[in-house]
């Protein structure tokens, strides 16, 4: 009855492993290289990744809110909340900026917080919590600046999500922006190691088991929500220093960043797939608009190309790892 | 055999889950008005051998032969067709939808196209007429029903069917003793009208007043096929255990390794209970008996704080405390296996090793050293894996079960409540987490021991309290027969 | 076993119907204060063509999630069925006929390629939906760059414009299609098998229901249901609109009605009256901040809170209700 | 299925080239509004929202009524900056007529054209004296429009307009194909011959922003410039700006940016500085953060506007309307190009980025506190 199975291989291609999405980017890494091999030089690279990072870090806070077996669509509009906030309380004003900043991530900490425990505590899905987040993070903030943003971010403001290191050796210059994702990552990575990132993961496969076994699940999956809202806010930081205020600045990027992890092997309901894997899955979307751009896909056509590619890559996965 | 022609023939049947081998080249006959008894072990492969033959499963290998003709079965619904109904051992039922919609889910009588809610609100009467449930109300959403009723209506959704084969999978297990007595009365009158039964039960009375002939499974083979004049109880159960009982288990305390009183319950009442005293002593295992629903889980999950207590006294060590989470619980030192290990045991897509420190973490103890005593309890309850990365999923039931029981000995716990430890759980390993039980016991441990098997009860019990709806039926000593216990648990003890 | 009181129980009224009996109330009653008046007859027409466009989808909607599925397709459904009905009349009245089939089979069609993402490919509706969503999008994007076709001045005139009394026919259609749904929920096998596959799937398995037809056919229902609503917003607008679908966040917007009238999002219990109601809610509290000239950033707040808020009274009761799950 | 059945011109599919002309594009049109770039308006000169272009006048004493007046407005929409401006420019108007207006309603369609039929026809049931509308979408509002008219209160359109003559006027500036000319102009003039346009269009389908593209089109296709691209921006910043940097990696250089809209026109410049390369002949609008960049960076650029000003003149229209006084119609508002030269005076570092400087608002009560 008993057998030993033979160790599976680190990469071997299961649900909610990497080999699927690191597949995918090498595919489009090639077809950049045929296309436009300037593309991967350090310079534009390096632009590249520095302009990805805030679709990056959404699907990273993303992550950690669906592997945990929740939904979270209100980020898009606290990005955009976020930015159009800086910018009234800044006022163009550069002594401002970081306390400013402090605001901003207690803010957005704080709206997380609040999905969490709407969600956990009176037991609202997800899905209409933080649809209905959305709803009141739009109004709100047009409400509060009057339809029109106000202000201006100041210079310091900016450079996060604009400026970088100049005259790197071998890279030229490297974005802050790309920094910035680099920290995250890398604690986001650090954090799924932990206990609580463990947990969290149990959390989402299993909340009976992991409640019975003494996690206080509806904490881990407010922390989770939590940790959305600051991802968005990191995201706000470096996507209005990107491009300035804007009532657009978050516009669809909760589809973007839920797209992005369900690429990354991440399973939508929870308990399965890599934070690295969600991140990586943002990263080979935009690397999907680049490479269609390069390929002159008209920009109509664009959300046919990748609303196909998404169809036919989760569809692939979920066929393959249905047994009956 | 029966010289009748088969109405169902099972040849060579084998399933296989996640690789690991369920069912073994099963040959199995049923004539029309027969009762054939399908009995062995837990996780021998009963349930999983009824899903094959009513298209819940597809099988692997072997042929289905149904009514002369090979099948094989795309789903229930095809089975249906062909005339196999099916009573599940857990509850197949919509909580939200009434008892009358319920009982016709996937076959409602229409009439020019719509469904007649009449007709089926009669038909539904009729049929719980027809078992003597006038008493269950046709048109409630079921999950308004106890646990009993609710089987009830399991059975009423089968005989909707008017099935030539009807699989009865544990149907006695949530009844009362005079609604099992209605239900041996409707076998009776099934087998008169030529139908064909499969019986699937742990209590070894029900399969000789009912059976024809008896299967006996074991670790998914076939063992034997008898008539049941033939045979005798102990030579069933040695046919499902495999060898003699009375060896099989480790030595019990002694009065004098008992220890101090560690937790009590005094007048314990809750949904499900109703004023439950108990006591529990350092150094024992209390068995706790009693028939499913009786509210034997329901006293672990209270002491545990998943459905605490409302009213009445719960100390530990002679101090009044409120355990009002699991997490509170295991603060003061308890542990509870649960008897649902697929729902709220293990995280499937994890990996052992986080299996087993999910406690750990979550309460956060041992830091330092607790990767290493993981590892070094995982190798103690000889846990067989690839390695501690595999995930849980693809071990065996038995060693999920070590695992989980690793889970819990890392916290040192002093009080472990055990919920059926070895349900579906092979005879190598049940042997293995007895001694492991015992010796907890005999460390000091207070052990509470649930099980449904009460061989194992008796076995591994050095008293036992039998439950009865919600409230303590009675107190044993160690050495009690099965027949107090059944006794007790069925209340015609005195 | 105690016995459980099984007297009859009062049917609980729905929250939404008491939630819209008071909207209805307060906003008839604030409006009244500030010297307007909340059911005149241009009101009510309006409020009512509102709930006709959002009522169609929404009903469709209810049936997917009833199924435990989910349409973030229907947006771009209806901008397309637009285009389709008013592209295939082209101005002609004799054209209508023809350009209704062609653009219901389009929609079914569509529907189609949902139900099987989800139910053979076994993708989450979820993701499928959206990249069913985005597949249109690219087409109505590169193909349209502002409204075409013109609808059939026969039907701007009447499923566009007439009424009876202050009921537009457009509501009277959404009545009609409420009420079969309703119908069909209540007394079709489709519709017992489709709240049993939203219930628990594998229940309804082994009780005999081909669970993947019945989702399926869910699927292509909600695409028709946002077809009519198409049909109904090209006579409206006297063209197909591209962007229809999307400017009037009709699947975001499907999704809250559905739930606030009380639909579970996980599936198996709800129905269509709820949703109606759910729709009319919004509707009225559209109309009252109209009449209120309340701005419509402060009306977008009150939405997110009233969807929020009713959910989390529908969750509270079912917390008493407390059925035990294993 | 992948072409679109019916031939709407694809102009967004049409990457490199212009492609075939915008089915918007009606060449009387084109010149007409060419004509008027050089005419001289009549009316106050200080007062450019009460000046009109070749104004032909038309009788409205049938609409005459006693004051003081309920006025109504169906808005498309204030999902952006220059609607605020314009908005903000419009209720202070009203609060300048002051005892005339006994009410002013305003209802906001969001930008759905189906929210604001039901809102046009809500409006009839309220005692208006005069509806202004501000359409969603040309084409199907025109139906709503048209309901108005029919219930014999006078109609005021202005900024996007309809497919019907029977609004007592219509309200605009000269429009879109003065707009795109003059950017288009300037764009393809200042670069080097042949060399690479970029073109950026914030959304399709409005009237008033095809007919910019497609007057660019035809000075491009003049020029025998280079579109290299033709991409929508949703107005969008971030989107904007990576457009940009993959325009730039694509093609190394970028010539010439000419822009529909000046919303995204400070995300534009700020590509090409990020990316350390010159920023090439631009147009944008009056908006301030761009006059702004304009004047810090030295850039070669030009701002045709959109004035916001045209929020006022619908209130006067109506009123003179309800006075039965004689109104231009259609009323063609003067629509002045900001250029290097005159550049400075519009400028002013009081007002928010993402002010328009044509707001024509400065007399107007609250100022400039409203406005910020
Ligand atoms: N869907 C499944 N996936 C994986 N393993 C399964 C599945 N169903 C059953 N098993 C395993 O197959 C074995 C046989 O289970 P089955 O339910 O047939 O036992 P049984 O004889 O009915 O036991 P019991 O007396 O406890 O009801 C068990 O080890 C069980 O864990
Ligand atoms: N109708 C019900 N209402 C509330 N809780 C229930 C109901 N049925 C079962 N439970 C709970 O489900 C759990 C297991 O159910 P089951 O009927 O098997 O339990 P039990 O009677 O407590 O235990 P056992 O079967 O082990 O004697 C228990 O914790 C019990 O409290
Ligand atoms: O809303 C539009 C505005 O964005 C554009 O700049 O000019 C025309 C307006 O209709
Ligand atoms: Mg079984
Ligand atoms: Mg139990």
């Amino acid at each position: 009855m008993s057998t030993l199975r033979s160790r599976p291989l680190p990469l071997r291609v299961r649900p909610g492993g990497l080999l699927p999405i690191l597949a995918m980017l090498a595919v489009l890494l090639l077809l950049v290289a045929v296309r436009q091999p300037d593309f991967l030089a350090p310079p534009s690279l390096m632009s590249f990744l520095g302009r990805s990072a805030p679709i990056i870090l959404l699907a990273a806070g993303q992550y950690f809110v669906i592997v945990s077996g929740e939904f979270d669509l209100s980020v898009g509009s606290l990005v955009t909340a976020q930015v159009v906030v800086a910018a009234r309380l800044i006022d163009s004003d550069p002594g401002r900026t970081w306390p400013v900043v402090a605001v901003l991530l207690v803010g957005g900490a704080l709206v997380g917080l609040v999905n969490g425990l709407i969600t956990t505590r009176l037991r609202v899905p997800s899905f209409v919590t933080t649809l209905g987040m959305y709803l009141i993070l739009v109004g709100a903030v047009y409400l509060w600046s009057n339809g029109a943003p106000r202000g201006g971010l100041s210079e310091p403001f900016r450079q996060f999500g604009r400026r970088g290191f100049e005259d790197v050796p071998v890279l030229g210059r490297v974005p802050y922006a790309l920094i910035v994702l680099l920290v995250v990552a890398a604690v986001a990575m650090l954090l799924m190691r932990s206990d609580f990132g463990r947990t969290l993961v149990a959390v989402g496969d299993n909340p009976r088991t992991a409640e019975l076994s003494g996690v206080r699940v509806w904490r881990t999956r407010t922390i989770a929500f939590v940790l959305s809202g600051l991802a968005a806010t990191v995201a706000a930081i470096l996507l209005g220093g990107y491009s300035g205020v804007s009532f657009q600045a978050g516009a669809g990027l909760e589809f973007g960043a839920i797209t992005a992890v369900v690429l990354g092997g991440v399973a939508l309901g929870g308990g399965r797939g890599a934070v690295l894997g969600a991140m990586l899955g943002a990263l080979t979307l935009e690397l999907l608009f680049a490479l269609m751009n390069f390929y002159g896909v008209p920009g109509a056509l664009r959300s046919t190309v990748q609303g196909a590619i998404i169809l036919l890559a989760v569809a692939v996965s979920a066929t393959r790892s249905v047994p009956r | 055999m029966s010289d009748a022609q088969p109405l169902l023939a099972l040849r060579g049947v084998g399933k296989s889950f996640l690789g690991v081998r369920v069912l073994d080249a099963v040959d199995l006959d049923v004539t029309p008005g027969e009762v054939h008894a399908v009995v062995g072990e837990n996780g021998a492969g009963k349930s999983t051998l009824m899903k094959i033959v009513s298209g819940g499963h597809a099988p692997d290998g072997g042929t289905v032969e149904f009514a002369g003709r090979p099948r094989s079965f795309r789903g229930p619904r095809d089975a249906q067709h062909a005339g196999i109904g099916i009573i599940h051992q857990e509850f197949n039922l919509l909580p939200e939808r009434t008892v009358a919609e319920n009982v016709h889910l996937g076959h409602e009588p229409v009439r020019r196209g719509l469904v007649d809610r009449r007709a089926m609100l009669t038909r539904t009467r009729e049929l719980l007429d027809s078992i003597g449930q006038q008493a269950v109300p046709a048109d409630v959403p079921v999950r308004r029903l106890g646990v009993a009723r609710q089987q009830v209506v399991e059975i009423a959704k089968a005989l909707a069917l008017d099935a030539r084969l009807l699989i009865m999978d544990e149907p006695t297990a949530a009844l009362a003793d005079h609604e099992v007595e209605l239900l041996y009365a409707l076998v009776r009158r099934l087998q008169e009208r030529g139908i064909g039964l499969l019986y699937v039960s742990h209590r070894l009375a029900e399969v000789f007043d009912l059976a024809d002939r008896i299967t006996v499974l074991k670790d998914g083979r076939r063992v034997t096929t008898v008539r049941t004049a033939d045979t005798t109880a102990d030579e069933l159960v040695r046919h499902m255990v495999g060898r003699e009982l009375s060896h099989y288990y480790p030595d019990r305390a002694r009065p004098d390794d008992r220890g101090p009183v560690r937790l009590t319950v005094r007048h314990g009442t809750n949904r499900r209970l109703r004023g439950v005293d108990l006591e529990l002593r350092a150094g024992e295992v209390l068995g706790l008996g009693g028939l499913q629903g009786s509210g034997r889980s329901a006293v672990a999950r209270a002491i545990f704080g998943v459905e605490p207590f409302t009213a009445g006294e719960l100390t530990l060590d002679d101090t009044p405390v409120r355990l009002r989470s699991p997490r509170a619980a295991m603060r003061a030192g308890i542990a509870y296996v649960t008897e649902d290990r697929k729902g709220e045991g293990i995280v499937a897509r994890q990996s052992v090793l986080d299996n087993a420190l999910l406690a750990s973490r979550a309460v956060g103890t041992g830091r330092a050293r607790r990767g290493v005593r993981v590892r070094e309890l995982l190798t103690a309850v000889q846990v067989r894996a690839a390695g501690v990365d595999q995930e849980i999923r693809f071990l065996s039931g038995g060693n999920q079960q070590k695992v989980v029981l690793a889970r819990w000995l890392a916290l040192d716990p002093r009080i472990l409540l055990f919920d059926e430890p070895t349900r579906g759980i092979d005879v190598g390993a049940k042997s293995t987490i007895h001694d492991l039980v015992r010796r907890l016991a005999r460390d000091g441990a207070a052990v509470l021991m649930i099980s449904s098997d009460l061989p194992e009860l008796l076995g591994m019990s050095d008293r036992i309290v039998v439950m009865r709806d919600g409230a303590v039926a009675g107190e044993l000593p160690a050495g009690a027969t099965e027949e107090e216990v059944v006794a007790l648990a069925v209340g015609t003890a005195r | 076993m105690s016995a459980l009181s099984l007297a009859a129980v009062p049917r609980r009224v729905p929250g939404v119907f008491l939630a819209l009996a008071l909207t209805l109330a307060v906003g008839w009653l604030v409006v009244a204060v500030n010297g307007g008046q909340l059911f005149n007859q241009a009101t009510t027409v309006s409020l009512l063509h509102v709930a006709a466009g959002l009522g169609l989808v929404a009903v469709g909607q209810t049936l997917v999630v009833l199924g435990g599925s989910l349409d973030l397709s229907v947006a771009y459904v209806i901008s397309l069925s637009t285009l389709v009905a008013a592209e295939t009349m082209n101005g002609s009245d004799g054209a209508v006929l023809p350009a209704v089939g062609l653009t219901l089979a389009v929609c079914a069609g569509v529907g189609l390629l949902n139900g099987v993402l989800v139910t053979r490919l076994r993708v989450n509706a979820f993701i499928a939906t959206l990249g069913v969503g985005l597949l249109l999008k690219g087409y109505l994007d590169s193909g349209y760059d502002g409204p075409a076709g013109s609808t059939a001045p026969a039907l701007v005139q009447t499923l566009g414009y007439q009424r009876i009394g202050p009921v537009p026919l457009s509501f009277l259609l959404l009545v009609a299609v409420a009420g079969v749904a309703w119908f069909a929920l209540a007394r079709t096998r489709f519709g017992h098998h489709l709240v049993a596959v939203g219930g628990d799937p594998e229940v309804a398995r082994l009780s005999g229901v081909r669970t993947t037809r019945v989702l399926l056919t869910a699927h292509v229902l909600c695409s028709l249901c946002a077809g009519l609503a198409g049909i109904y917003l090209a006579s409206r607008l006297g063209s197909g609109a591209p962007r229809v679908g999307t400017e009037g966040l009709y699947d975001l917007e499907s999704i809250a009605a559905v739930v606030i009238g009380g639909t579970a999002l996980a599936g198996g219990r709800g129905g269509v009256l709820g949703t109606v109601a759910g729709v009319l809610l919004l509707a009225s509290i559209d109309a009252t901040f109209n009449q209120l000239e309340v701005d419509a950033f402060f009306k977008q707040v009150v939405r997110g809170v009233v969807i929020i808020a009713a959910v989390a009274v529908y969750a509270r009761r079912n917390l008493r209700k407390a059925a035990w799950r294993p | 299925t992948d072409e679109p059945t019916t031939g709407p011109s694809g102009s967004a599919a049409a990457g490199p080239g212009t492609g075939e002309q915008s089915k918007f594009f009606v060449r009387a049109d084109y010149d007409a509004e060419l004509a008027l770039l050089d005419a001289a308006p009549t009316g106050p000169a200080d007062k450019p929202w009460e000046q009109a272009l070749n104004p032909t006048m038309k009788d409205t004493a049938t609409f005459k009524k006693a004051g003081p007046h309920k006025l109504c407005f169906s808005n498309a929409a204030l999902n952006n900056p220059w609607r605020q401006v314009g908005f903000k420019t419009m209720q202070a108007e009203v609060a300048a007529q002051g005892s005339r207006i006994s009410e002013f309603v305003h209802v906001d369609a969001e930008g759905k054209d189906q929210k604001q039929i039901a809102d046009i026809n809500d409006l009839l049931g309220r005692d208006c004296d005069a509806l202004i509308v501000s359409p969603n979408t040309t084409a199907t509002l025109t139906p709503a429009v048209e309901a108005a008219c029919r219930a014999g209160l006078p109609v005021v359109v202005f900024d996007r307009g309809v497919d019907t003559t029977c609004p007592v006027t219509f309200i605009n500036p000269i429009g879109g194909y003065g707009f795109g000319h003059v950017g288009a102009q300037f764009v393809s003039q200042r670069m080097k011959p042949g060399g690479k346009v970029l073109a950026l269009r914030i959304l399709p389908g409005v009237d008033v922003l095809e007919t910019r593209w497609s007057a660019a089109k035809v000075a491009f296709d003049k020029a025998k410039v280079d579109v290299v691209g033709v991409e929508f921006t949703d107005g969008d910043p971030a989107k904007t700006k990576k457009i940009v940097d993959d325009y730039l990696q694509r093609h190394g250089t970028i010539d010439g940016v000419w822009m529909d809209a000046g919303a995204v026109a400070v995300a534009a410049v700020e590509a090409f500085q990020d990316a350390g390369k010159p920023v090439p002949p631009i147009n944008g609008e009056d908006q301030l953060d761009f006059l702004k960049v304009w004047k810090d960076a030295g850039l070669t650029a030009i701002a045709p506007t959109y004035p916001t000003y045209q929020w006022r003149t619908p209130i006067i229209a109506a009123l003179r309307i309800l006075d039965g006084q004689q109104v231009a119609s259609p009323w063609k508002l003067p629509q002045p190009t900001i250029t290097q030269d005159n550049l400075d005076s519009y400028l002013d570092a009081d007002m928010p980025p993402l002010h328009y400087a044509m707001c024509g608002c400065t007399d107007l009560p609250g100022y400039p506190q409203r406005w910020k």
